[in-house]
């Protein structure tokens, strides 16, 4: 038998590992699958609850936020090669214009 | 130690193991497939979880969709932007300490948190009541993503059309 | 196979399975769909419903050389062409097989005397299993050149397989078929009166030079 | 593959074997893995001699004649045996790693998807309740096969093939999925051997006879969504010999080229199975009362030899009349039989 506090801790570290892509890589494209591991790691959590208390809320959640992740990652690509087109790079340190 | 067990082990070592690849590939088109990796644990946990429906829904939004996305994307945005460690030590190290802390707080709460005991087990087939859910208790939610989906679709198109007008709406 | 090959001493089991692997190769040499020129057609209407390659087992024509064992150089090569025929050549995998179809592709056929932009004989640049001469060959001649490409087929061995030529065998002839352009424009200087003979050696030196490069390239 | 852990241990005993009990279900499922693997293998490999045969015969030629026999039976087998033999050959410029794995990959999808392959009530592997959710699931690994396999070669036929390859499956997958749901809504269940019983009692039973024909007409969309999304012709775009050699695996040669190739022929028989048992009754006979496993093999053959039939008769489309099919006019049909069955059960 597993308990909930190990598949929380493995939530915990997914979600952490994707912080620490998100916040170490450049490339924007990179920076997107940090995002999406940050969002099944939550999805981990709400599905390890559902599961533990008996219930399918956790579930219907989790379907909404990978619904949330397929339309983020839509924007996001299209975001990045419009961010390609105008740069003619995909490194978010470059892209500073509205920095001031 | 059981079967279901080293099925949890192998599966959350999948995920973090390719979560950590992903943070040290050189070449973006590896970590897409290291992504693929950690889905795919994903995927196992939540059999082991007792949510298969969830698990084929990872499978084909995540694998058939995102990461074919991904690709499509690293495809357009053309060569020689793939390696880009961070540029600053400083960075890297301040990424480190507040990741880590990230996880200690996390881990803490985890461990010191009193959960509360699972009182039944979920039923064999979960996909018709999720579907009852979906349409009854969650219909607002539902109507919301609908709609959220539909703006996606709508701004991708014009993002694809400003892409070809040259940026003039 | 090339881990496998010139490994072993003869025995019955190793003759057995030698056949064996034989029968496979000879049954299945899928071709490339390369053609060159006329006898092309003929090498379709092999192919196609009244003689049908398909019968002994070559009907798949692969458009990539990768998966084709079988090159059936059908038409005339041209010095241009020749650097082309031998890349597809050199990118088909261990075994291949070679076919010449036709008289052009044997020794320059009707271009044997005067064509300059011909190649005397593909055979200068890929070694040649099967010849099938005739201009063009009618299909029922290919067909014969490949049950006698099955023949010799079935007679290699891990053991007793003939070497082929080494790799690099025809490069003297790419150089040359370059070179053709180059004594051209010699003679042409030297009927004009134009430079002196060191000046000329200097230039076609260079152009060779030149040319190395390009073919290093290819 | 339940009844195969059950059967098992008494089996074992009879051959004087003794197995601890936990390793049973390793054991049952290894050998449910090996059954699945060689029956690809196996089908494949007829598939092929069939489709070489058929060919010849609809183009008035005979197709392979000598090798082996009066039919030529053995031509795959030689196939087979020359592609093992082949050189394998890997570009120096290519992805090392992506490039071997892309076949493997390419082959597990399909592989995944036969757990759930309903040939009868007894030989199926393993009866998922969301059994055909996660067929559909599983088979976008080899999207994601085929878009690695063209990236890795380094190779830009390979690369525009993997992207129309990508492209098309990618957009063929919404009318399938869809073409499913009015099935779903009607058997109310995802599980494949739920949807083939409720089809029991005949002919006109079975779904695709079903008036208002809603289902009928999915079967249809599902079906050429289906060869589209196997990349078979017409609509076989990636591998356009004309224009790209040989599409995504242009580069590939010997046994990781075949593993591309068993691929798409299981993928055949998965497609044609799946429709069997969605719309044509699954194991149920044509009169009430006949069932087995024959007639499933049957209705799986007949659409297999359609999808041969359609290849070598029909010309190759252009890639915008693909798309333009796949989202123009499939989609829209197919939501207006999934609205329509879904009025039909809500009465």
């Amino acid at each position: 038998m597993i308990t909930l506090q190990e598949y929380l801790s493995v939530g915990a570290l997914l979600f952490t590992v994707g912080l620490l892509i998100v916040l170490f890589r450049q490339n924007a494209i990179s920076i997107l699958m940090g995002i999406e591991l940050m969002l099944n790691a939550a999805n981990i959590n709400f599905v390890a609850f559902s599961n533990a208390l008996g219930g399918l809320t956790g579930q219907v959640l989790a379907i909404f936020v990978v619904v949330a992740a397929a339309a983020e990652a839509a924007v996001a690509i299209a975001i990045i090669v419009l961010l390609y087109q105008n740069l003619g790079t995909v490194d978010v340190e470059k892209a500073r214009n509205l920095n001031g | 130690m059981s079967a279901e067990k080293v099925a949890f082990f192998i599966l959350s070592g999948l995920t973090l193991g390719g979560g950590l690849a992903i943070l040290f590939s050189v070449r973006l088109m590896r970590a897409v497939v290291y992504l693929l990796v950690s889905l795919f644990g994903v995927a196992g946990l939540y059999i082991l979880l007792n949510a298969e429906f969830l698990a084929a829904l990872q499978v084909l939004i995540y694998i058939g969709g995102i990461t074919i996305l991904m690709v499509f994307g690293l495809m357009l945005t053309g060569p020689g932007q793939f390696v880009n460690p961070a540029e600053s030590r400083l960075k890297a190290v301040a990424a480190g300490v507040s990741s880590l802390t990230t996880a200690i707080v996390l881990l803490l709460i985890v461990k010191k948190t009193k959960w509360p005991a699972g009182t039944q087990a979920l039923a064999g087939d979960t996909t018709a009541e999720i579907g009852r859910l979906l349409l009854t208790d969650h219909v607002f939610a539902f109507e919301i993503a609908s709609v959220l989906l539909l703006v996606v679709l709508v701004g991708v198109a014009l993002f694809v059309r400003l892409a070809r007008d040259g940026g003039k709406p | 196979m090339g881990v496998l090959e010139y490994k072993f001493e003869e025995n019955i089991i190793l003759t057995k399975v030698d056949w064996l692997l034989n029968w496979a190769r000879k049954s299945s040499l899928w071709p490339m769909t390369f053609g060159l020129a006329c006898c092309a057609i003929e090498m379709m209407a092999t192919g196609a419903s009244r003689f049908d390659l398909d019968r002994f087992g070559a009907g798949a024509f692969r458009a990539t050389p990768r998966q084709s064992d079988l090159m059936i150089v059908a038409g005339t090569v041209t010095l241009k062409m020749a650097p082309c025929v031998r890349r597809l050549y050199d990118q088909m995998p261990e075994p291949r097989y070679v076919i010449a179809m036709g008289a052009c592709t044997i020794g320059g056929g009707p271009y044997a005397l005067h064509g300059y932009h011909v190649l005397k004989g593909v055979d200068l640049i890929v070694p040649v299993d099967v010849y099938v001469p005739g201009c063009p060959p009618r299909p029922e001649a290919l067909i014969d050149g490949l049950r006698k490409l099955q023949e010799k087929v079935q007679k290699q061995g891990l053991l007793a397989r003939p070497a082929k030529p080494a790799a690099n065998a025809g490069d003297h002839v790419l150089e040359y078929s370059r070179m053709d352009g180059v004594r051209r424009k010699w003679e042409e200087t030297q009927k004009h009166g134009g430079l002196t003979p060191q000046d000329e050696e200097a230039a076609v030196e260079e152009q060779k030079k030149k040319d190395k490069e390009a073919v290093a390239k290819v | 593959m339940s009844e195969l852990a059950a059967v098992l241990p008494g089996v074992l005993e009879k051959a004087g074997w003794s197995v601890p009990g936990g390793l049973v279900p390793v054991l049952a499922m290894f050998i449910c893995a090996s059954i699945v693997a060689a029956a690809m293998g196996l089908s494949a490999a007829v598939l092929v001699w069939a489709e070489r045969k058929l060919a010849g015969h609809f183009q008035c030629r005979l197709g392979p004649v000598y090798v082996g026999g009066k039919f030529g039976w053995l031509q795959s087998i030689a196939d087979g045996i020359k592609l093992l033999l082949k050189e394998d050959i890997i570009p120096a410029d290519a992805d090392r790693p992506l490039f071997r794995l892309a076949p493997y990959l390419v082959v597990l999808g399909v592989f995944l998807a036969f757990i759930a392959f309903p040939v009868s009530e007894k030989l199926m592997v393993a009866d998922l309740n969301i059994g055909i959710f996660f067929i559909l699931a599983v088979l976008t690994l080899e999207v994601f096969g085929v878009i690695l396999a063209g990236w890795a070669s380094n190779n830009k036929w390979a690369l525009l093939g993997a992207m129309r390859a990508a492209a098309q499956m990618v957009s063929y997958e919404i009318p399938m999925g869809l073409a499913i749901l009015p099935v779903v809504v009607e058997a109310q269940s995802l599980s494949l051997k739920s949807i083939v019983a409720a089809q029991s009692g005949g002919m006109l039973r079975w779904y695709v006879f079903q008036p208002p024909f809603f289902m009928g007409v999915s079967f249809l969309i599902f079906f050429l969504a289906g060869l589209a999304s196997l990349k078979r012709a017409p609509f076989d775009l990636p591998e356009a010999e004309s224009e790209l050699t040989a599409g995504f695996h242009t580069e590939y040669s010997g046994m990781r080229f075949s593993f591309f190739f068993m691929a798409e022929y299981a993928g055949m028989i998965l497609v044609s199975g799946l429709a069997a048992a969605l719309y044509l009754g699954g194991w149920h006979g044509i009169l009430p009362g006949q069932s087995g496993a024959m007639w499933f093999l049957l209705k799986t053959a007949f659409l297999v030899f359609v999808m041969i039939w359609l290849r070598w008769t029909l010309p190759r489309l252009r890639i915008d009349q693909v798309v333009y099919v796949g989202w123009k006019v499939l989609t829209p049909f197919v939501l207006a039989c999934v609205l329509g069955q879904a009025l039909m059960a809500y009465k």
